[in-house]
């Protein structure tokens, strides 16, 4: 008899997430569907609203990545308003993200992927939460976790106007200008930033790759799905969160496209499924084959590691250094000077560390340029607006904001390419192939398993229409089989 | 829940004024049914709910069934609100907690269908019920009034008001600007129409207001600020440096004899004549001292002369004299600033100021005035010649879309009086120009009759230039006044010696000003605005601030001293009452809900609306507030609540037209 | 009280963005107290917990709850109803739940014209079968169900009675310790709570209580759109034409935007007993315009206000921005984006060519 | 457009007590007739206007709201009527993206001596708005079951007290 396994909630995506496991008369999975159930509409209620609203309207899409919405929102302003931003503008903005980005990567490792390793996968699921890694590593550890979170979230206030939800962004400008007190105190916090990457780095190295079972499970094949990878490059290729081209590797690391960010409907196409609120983008240059892997198919992430993926490296001294160890010990080959790309997506906990040293260096750098305090940075703009695209990465994924508006800059018309939208396919799949090769004939599924099901998918930092988000790595999982009559015959929860 | 109040319902058929058209046993049944569950407890219909048996009622219920709130559904509450008011406050109700709900003039009169406007009346009525339940017991508020007055000009509008209030017992501060009372009167030799002399039946009044036990006196002064509200105004008045002491000085004019400093005089004698750095404006002036006209006296110049010191036997010279503050407390404020005289310069195709014998009206006034600079002799500016022929030019500034639209009212008597003064004295011809004669008062036509007689000219038309080019010998040497005859159709050049320009009057140069100062406010033309333009023409918009004369709009010497006399009336009637009683509909701020967002600040055009800068709060001053409501329905915070138009109150009422109330809401 | 005698604390979230739990962690190190203080029985950001517990729960079980998030959907709902029964007291937690926020702006159009833009006009999708998301799918395997999404976005209050606000969007931290502070104080030392319906973690007056800028009286002669006007410092926003919705919003933030020269975006909500944040603000702003003589031709009159109005953009969606689900309209007849009706086909066309 | 002609739309009316609310009167005591539809409130001033008393009646079931107040000039309260002007045209641009007819919030200057023109301006208003057809908000606020009760007082439990009338 067919077998309905139900996984509702996996956590909140636009409301919760579910998935479907469906098993065959054997008893084997026959398939997973991922299912994103709650849809906001931002692309059609904007519509109406003056445009320079839109990076205080979309920050409200993620009050986790906020920043990342009003940054984009802000770059489409740019580019509506025909505005060049000031060097010192820019500057700014990208120290602001930057802050944010150390917060959001910090949040990630500490409180979602890390538990899975900090403490471990099978640890029960009571302590693999932040407080669980508190334990683990010492309550002085927690502190300085939510000491880097709030010294970060204070610079994001002090530039954005409020720790949540920043309102300072202007086409072409920026409302809050950075004095030079101001200044000093974002400096020490920047150089408390570098260090505390040091320490998380170093944290990793001692706890995950020193211990082979994590190498291993890193390395195991349910956790490995070859795909394209995409990420913004600054002119030498090198990493870059706030501007750039968007390159997009295949997965044997040969470059199949490196585009403007407004050219992105060039190269990217959405499918719609009816089983679920979000849409499934893919490669326009490949082409939509279904919810397959390989070179041959249009599917592609855009998560930390694909950002390195599609790089040539990192442009600030101690990420590159990290950045090669990782692709070493993952027995990367340089092929005319670049890693070739990794696919184990526990690895992409690894990258986001490299990452957010990166952003620690890419702060400091920006604190202490001269131009930083300059005070004109909020600019009257007379040009008539028309159409506009902005994109950043979001620490989930390239995030692209596209408005259209007539000569009184109302907006008529809206799309929106969100950071985890992107890896919606993949995760799908890598669920699918968790579940797979998990669940067979015969076996009983357990709480352990579950958790395996679900680091498949937590590794992306899933943030589906990017309000996803549970802190302690911990999705309330539930598992529910069914006949084929619907009859409950088994319920069980990964925390019993 | 049990209802909290107890509601009294009456329903009146006025006859068949209201049952003829609306079902009112039904609507009486229904009230007392399907209201029920609002409070109602009683529900009555009745042939004149406001004869006194109907009134008896209402308070019979009151008594017996304890009502807590009563609603009438009658007529206008224009027409019969007091009167139920009054019922309920004699039944021991307060009055504010009874509401009449027109079903007359909004109800029976208007329609026609009995259905419809029955299930109207009902919807009225219930949004009387569910409004009345929101009102509070209120009491008119009282504010005592100060019985002194404040008089702000004086001329004999002035004069007129100070003296009738003055005589009644009561004290009175006349604050005038120049160096005397007296104004514009005091310059003019005949009034029209009687031609008695002006001066004859002024000065005694100025002297006797001079004296006067209640009167406060101060000339060469002006009010600098003010505040408060009707009954206790708080008024800052400057009394100008005159550098001669009052207290010693005898007026014995010695001084202005031996001043050697000549000043063209500009304003009383309107520049005819001269006076001296130190001077009184004219012999009779009241107060008699002199004042030292600083820009000119030669010691403030140049540090020497004092000889008015030197030869003052009194020693009231005081050049160390000082600017002098008065603060004043009033209950009453009457405004009588005057007016005006049209710059004829402005008419430049007159000529005034470019040919020397084009005088204003005011100049003539001087010239034919036996005390002033010709002695009364009517002559050119040479100081001799008599003028064989004078042109009168009429509505010179008035009537006149470059200018003022506005008719001056008073200068086709005085052009009618000049043109007699003329003929009398110096038999030389006299032509009127004029647009229409306007003689509308009592004898003014007998007067321009008996001008006619005289003999004078009238020529009906628009002057278009007074020019000294000259076409005809007999032009030469002359004025020529290019006119249209409208009469005869046809264009004349009339010479003549003399012209004289009917100016206009216009309202003070500072007039938005001193409006703004004393809370009111002035007509596009800057002429002080009544309260109502027929029926209280003396009150201002601003409870307690009282106009008279021409600061109200152009009128002559009749007019402005009933006027004066007017606002003195209704001072005396505020002062005898002793406390004025003002609507209890007014706003108020709830200081605690206050952000002091000052969104309020300048919504107020009776200046109620002040902010604390201490608490940062905006306040309404009660006695200033009128009860609008636009500051109730501007405030983002509701922080301002109005009184008797609550948010509450409206908010029910509508939803009881509604009919929401309803145990299911029904939308007739 | 549980059996180590802790209350018992939960908090959720319906449809929100996530930020209201952002902001509880940005109370920082207090938030390991809150972890020592209460028993965290249910709260999918901060702990485990059984759903099936949940529904196992005694009612009232839960001695604090806090739920953000609006009601944009059936299952929103669902959870609303279980998380009143199971609470003792149930808190709307921000704007969204208290007032639907920046979401509810969806009520100014409809589900039809939503799933049109997102699904089938949007420029990037590519949907040939022109597929919708269903309620119920049929796969091959069996089928699927999604919940069922509303027309209209609506607040907690509509769905379920709610015991305290805490508004703002997110709430500030400190406030947010402040309450749970009051909370703790009841719970464990029996002090008197605020009466039931009370807003807390915000004050009682306007923005502009808290505002660093002085005040004058205003007129507003024309308004100005941030990027229009580089402001005066230390001059208030709204004198100086840019829109500012401080005088219509409830204080407690620390008037963070105006501090940034942007103006308050109203997130705190309406104040007091006002029924209609967005109405307030539109009487308030016309008020002070400074324009026209009562002297004046009518006409001209108008010409000279439209004028001056013509300067402010969206008029419903600044008055409106986060207070539209409680609002007293609550949602618009027809798209109220400012169009009359949304033109799907014509913003295909347009796409089309944008695309090539 | 439908056919509304069995439509009877309610329209509630603001009126200034000193011009307005007067006209009302004056169109009484001449007798002179407009239809029913019309509810008036009496404020002191078009100025004590609150627009969210206009989107309460709509959201209570009216079908139009028409602002009465003395003519430009005229003011009692010298131009509080100009605020009510200036308010009434945000409203109408407001109400409209709510996707409300601007014409079904309508503002007359009415002097007291006006009772002939407001009986006009009432029955022109009433065709109008029967024309546009019925607003209906109570249910357009109610979609997927919002069951939106406009604010309402809790009907209280019948009271014992018997109805006395008069006779």
């Amino acid at each position: 008899m067919t077998q309905q396994i139900t996984i509702d909630p996996v956590t909140r995506l636009e409301g919760h997430g579910k998935i479907d496991i469906f098993l065959d008369d054997e008893g084997n999975v026959d398939n997973a569907y991922f299912v994103i159930p709650e849809l906001r509409g931002f692309e059609q209620f904007c519509v109406g609203r003056p445009a320079e609203e839109m990076p205080r309207i979309t920050n409200r899409i993620c009050g986790v990545c906020p920043e990342a919405h009003h940054m984009a929102g802000t770059k489409a302003l740019d580019a509506l308003f025909h505005v060049e931003p000031s060097p010192a503008v820019k500057k700014l903005r990208e120290m602001f993200y930057m802050a944010f980005y150390v917060t959001d990567h910090t949040t990630h490792f500490y409180a979602l992927g890390g538990p899975d390793f900090v403490v471990g996968p099978d640890a029960p699921a009571a302590e693999r939460n932040i407080l669980g890694v508190i334990h683990k590593v010492g309550v002085d550890i927690g502190k300085q976790v939510i000491a880097c979170r709030q010294r970060n979230h204070h610079v994001i206030q002090m530039l954005g106007g409020r720790g949540v939800h920043p309102v300072a962004g202007l086409p072409g400008g920026w409302a809050k200008a950075l004095t030079e007190e101001e200044r000093v105190e974002v400096e020490k916090i920047a150089r408390e930033n570098v260090e505390f990457a040091k320490f998380s780095l170093k944290l990793f190295a001692d706890v995950v790759l020193g211990n082979q079972d994590y190498v291993d499970l890193v390395l195991s094949d349910a956790f490995t799905e070859p795909t394209y990878s995409m990420g913004m490059v600054d002119e030498n290729n090198m990493v870059n969160f706030y501007d750039g081209k968007i390159r997009v590797v295949a997965p044997d690391g040969e470059e199949l496209v490196k585009y403007e960010a407004k050219d992105y409907q060039k190269h990217i196409a959405e499918r719609v499924e009816p089983w679920t609120y979000l849409k499934f983008p893919y490669l326009k240059d490949v082409g939509w084959k279904g919810f397959v892997p390989g070179k041959d198919s249009g599917v592609y992430c855009a998560t930390p590691l694909s950002r390195l993926n599609a790089a040539d490296g990192m442009a600030t001294p101690l990420a590159q250094e990290a950045y090669e160890q990782m692709y070493e010990t993952l027995g990367s080959k340089r092929i005319n000077g670049r890693y070739q790309p990794v696919h184990y997506r526990l690895s992409i906990h690894w990258a986001r560390l490299i990452e957010l040293m990166f952003a620690a260096e890419r702060m400091l750098n920006l604190v202490t340029d001269p131009v930083i305090t300059d005070p004109n940075v909020r600019v009257v703009v007379n040009n008539i607006p028309d159409e506009g695209v902005g994109c950043v990465e979001a620490p989930r994924g390239t995030l692209t904001h596209h408005y259209w508006t007539d000569e009184n800059g109302i907006l008529t018309r809206v799309n929106l390419i969100v950071g985890t939208t992107n890896n919606y396919a993949p995760i799908a799949m890598s669920v699918k192939k968790a579940a797979k090769s998990l669940i067979k004939q015969g076996t009983v599924v357990t709480e352990g398993l579950l958790n395996r099901v679900e680091m498949a998918f937590r590794a992306y930092d899933p943030c589906f229409g990017c309000a996803t988000h549970s802190l302690p790595g911990q999705m309330p999982l539930e598992v529910v089989i069914r006949d084929s009559q619907g009859e409950e015959v088994q319920r069980l929860s990964q925390f019993t | 829940m049990m209802p909290q109040e107890r509601i009294g319902v009456y329903i009146c058929h006025c006859g068949s004024n209201i049952a003829g058209t609306v079902d009112v046993e039904e609507l009486s049944s229904w009230a007392g049914e399907a209201l029920r569950h609002r409070g109602v407890v009683v529900a009555r219909d009745y042939k004149f709910m406001c004869s006194s048996l109907g009134q008896d009622l209402i308070a019979k219920d009151i008594k017996e069934d304890k009502l807590t709130r009563v609603v009438v559904a009658a007529c206008s509450p224009h027409l019969h609100e007091a009167t139920f008011r009054k019922a309920c406050a004699d039944a021991g109700l307060n009055p504010y907690l009874c509401e009449l709900v027109s079903i007359r003039e909004q109800v029976s009169w208007v329609h026609t269908d009995k259905v419809a406007a029955t299930a109207k009346a009902k919807a009225v009525i219930s949004g009387g019920v569910e409004r009345v339940i929101h009102h509070e017991p209120l009491e008119p508020m009282s504010v005592p009034i100060n019985p002194a007055t404040l008089v702000v000009g004086g001329g004999i509008a002035g004069i007129q008001a100070a003296m009738e209030i003055a005589d009644s017992g009561f004290h009175v501060y006349l604050v005038e600007r120049e160096p005397s009372i007296g104004g514009h009167m005091a310059q003019f030799d005949k009034t029209f129409p009687t031609l008695d002399c002006a001066a004859c039946i002024l000065t005694p009044k100025m002297v006797s207001i001079g004296s006067h036990p209640h009167v406060t006196l101060l000339t060469y002064s002006e009010v600098e600020q003010v505040d408060g509200y009707v009954g206790n105004f708080s008024v800052r008045v400057r009394k100008k440096a005159s550098y001669v002491n009052h207290d010693v000085c005898t007026g014995c004019s010695i001084c202005e004899e031996k001043c050697p400093k000549k000043v063209v005089d500009s304003v009383f004698e309107a520049g005819l004549g001269y006076r001296k750095a130190i001077y009184r404006p004219f012999p009779q002036a009241v107060p008699k001292y002199p004042v030292i006209d600083a820009e000119n006296c030669i010691y403030f110049d140049t540090g020497k002369c004092k000889a008015c010191e030197i030869h003052c036997e009194a020693g009231a010279i005081d050049f160390e004299q000082e600017d002098q503050i008065i603060e004043l407390n009033v209950g009453n404020i009457i405004l009588a600033t005057g007016y005006d005289l049209f710059d004829a310069r402005r008419e430049t195709q007159y000529g005034y100021g470019r040919l020397a014998n084009v005088f204003t009206s005011l100049e003539f006034e001087r010239l034919t005035n036996a005390a002033g600079p010709t002695n009364g002799e009517i002559v050119l500016r040479d100081g001799e010649t008599k003028p064989k022929a004078v042109g009168i030019i009429h509505c010179v500034g008035s009537r006149d879309r470059k200018f003022n639209n506005y008719c001056s009212v008073i200068c086709c008597m005085q052009s009618l009086k000049f043109a007699h003064l003329v003929k009398e004295r110096t038999g030389a011809e006299v032509y009127n120009f004029y647009i229409d004669m306007r003689t509308a008062y009592k004898e003014y036509d007998e007067f321009y009759q008996r001008v006619l007689s005289e003999g004078v000219h009238f020529i009906r038309g628009r002057v278009a230039e007074v020019t000294d080019v000259s076409n005809t010998p007999e032009e030469e040497e002359r004025l020529v006044i290019q006119t249209e005859d409208t009469r005869m159709g046809k264009q004349r050049r009339i010479p003549v010696d003399m012209v004289i320009l009917s100016a206009a009057l216009e309202p003070r140069h500072d007039s938005d000003e001193i409006a703004h100062m004393f809370g009111i406010s002035c007509s596009v033309n800057g002429w002080f605005i009544e309260k109502h333009p027929k029926l209280d023409p003396v009150a201002t918009m601003t409870e307690g601030i009282f106009i008279a004369g021409c600061a109200q709009g152009p009128k002559d010497i009749p007019s402005t001293v009933t006027q004066g006399a007017a606002a003195a009336a209704r001072v005396l009637g505020r002062i005898q009452q002793k406390e004025l009683a003002l609507e209890p509909i007014r706003a108020e701020v709830t200081e605690a809900l206050c952000s002091g967002c000052r969104i309020c600040n300048n919504l107020c055009p009776y200046h109620a609306i002040t902010f604390d800068e201490a608490k940062e709060v905006s306040v309404i001053n009660a006695a200033l507030c009128q009860g609008c409501g636009t500051c109730v329905a501007a405030c983002p915070s509701n922080a301002i609540s109005g009184t008797q138009f609550s948010n509450e109150q409206v908010m029910a009422q509508l939803e009881g037209l509604l009919m929401l109330n309803m145990a299911e809401p029904v939308l007739a | 009280m549980s059996e180590n005698g802790k209350p018992k604390f939960g908090m959720y979230w319906a449809s929100s963005c996530g930020g209201c739990e952002i902001s509880v962690l940005n109370i920082g190190e207090h938030i390991l107290t809150v972890d020592e203080i209460f028993d965290v029985v249910f709260w999918p950001v901060a702990a485990d917990f059984k759903y099936k517990d949940v529904r196992g729960y005694p009612d009232g079980y839960i001695d604090l709850c806090l739920f953000n998030g609006a009601i944009r959907n059936s299952e929103n709902e669902e959870m609303a109803h279980l998380l009143r029964q199971k609470s003792k007291v149930l808190v709307a937690f921000g704007s969204c739940a208290y007032e639907g926020c920046i979401p509810a702006l969806a009520n100014f159009t409809s589900k039809e014209a939503i799933l049109q833009t997102v699904f089938l006009d949007s420029p990037s999708v590519d949907n040939p079968d022109r597929v919708l998301p269903q309620p119920v799918t049929a796969v091959p395997e069996g089928e699927i169900r999604i919940p069922e999404m509303y027309e209209t976005v609506k607040s907690l209050d509509q769905v379920v009675d709610v015991d305290y606000i805490i508004p703002g969007c997110p709430p500030e931290p400190h406030q947010i310790w402040a309450v749970l502070q009051v909370v703790v104080a009841a719970l464990t030392e029996g002090a008197e709570l605020p009466p039931k319906g009370s807003i807390v973690g915000a004050q009682e007056t306007a923005v502009c209580e808290e505002c660093i800028y002085p005040k004058s009286e205003k007129k507003i002669f024309r308004f100005y759109r941030p990027y229009e006007k580089v402001p005066e410092p230390g001059v208030c926003l709204l004198e100086q034409g840019i829109v500012c919705m401080g005088p219509a919003t409830r204080g407690g933030c620390g008037a963070l935007c105006p501090q940034v020269g942007m103006g308050c975006r109203g997130c705190y909500g309406p104040l007091g007993e006002v029924k209609d944040q967005g109405a307030r603000m539109l009487s308030a702003m016309a008020s002070v315009i400074g324009v026209g003589e009562p002297e004046m031709d009518e006409r001209m009159l108008e010409r000279e206000f439209e004028t001056v109005m013509d300067t402010l953009a969206d008029p419903a969606g600044t008055f409106y921005r986060f207070s539209m689900s409680h609002s007293l309209l609550r949602r618009a007849k027809v798209n109220g984006n400012g169009h009359a009706e949304p033109e799907p086909a014509e913003a295909g066309t347009t796409n089309v060519e944008m695309a090539n | 457009m439908m056919n509304n002609e069995n439509f009877e739309p309610v329209i509630i009316g603001f009126t200034c007590n000193w011009c307005s609310y007067r006209a009302a009167d004056l169109a009484g005591t001449a007798r002179v007739k407009y239809p029913p539809n019309v509810r008036l409130i009496r404020l002191m001033c078009s100025g004590r206007m609150d627009p969210t008393f206009v989107l309460q009646a709509f959201a209570g079931g009216a079908d139009g709201v028409l602002i009465t107040g003395c003519h430009p000039g005229e003011c009692h309260y010298l131009e509080q009527n100009l605020k009510a002007l200036r308010r009434t045209m945000l409203l109408k641009r407001t109400v409209a993206q709510f996707g409300i007819e601007p014409e079904r919030v309508r503002l007359v200057w009415a002097s007291a001596a006006e009772g002939v023109h407001l009986a006009h301006m009432i029955t022109d208003m009433v065709e109008e708005i029967r024309a546009l057809g019925p607003l209906n908000w109570p249910q357009v606020a109610a979609l997927n079951g919002n069951s939106h009760v406009p604010v309402l007082k809790k009907a209280a439990t019948v009271s014992e007290e018997k109805v006395e009338v008069a006779a």
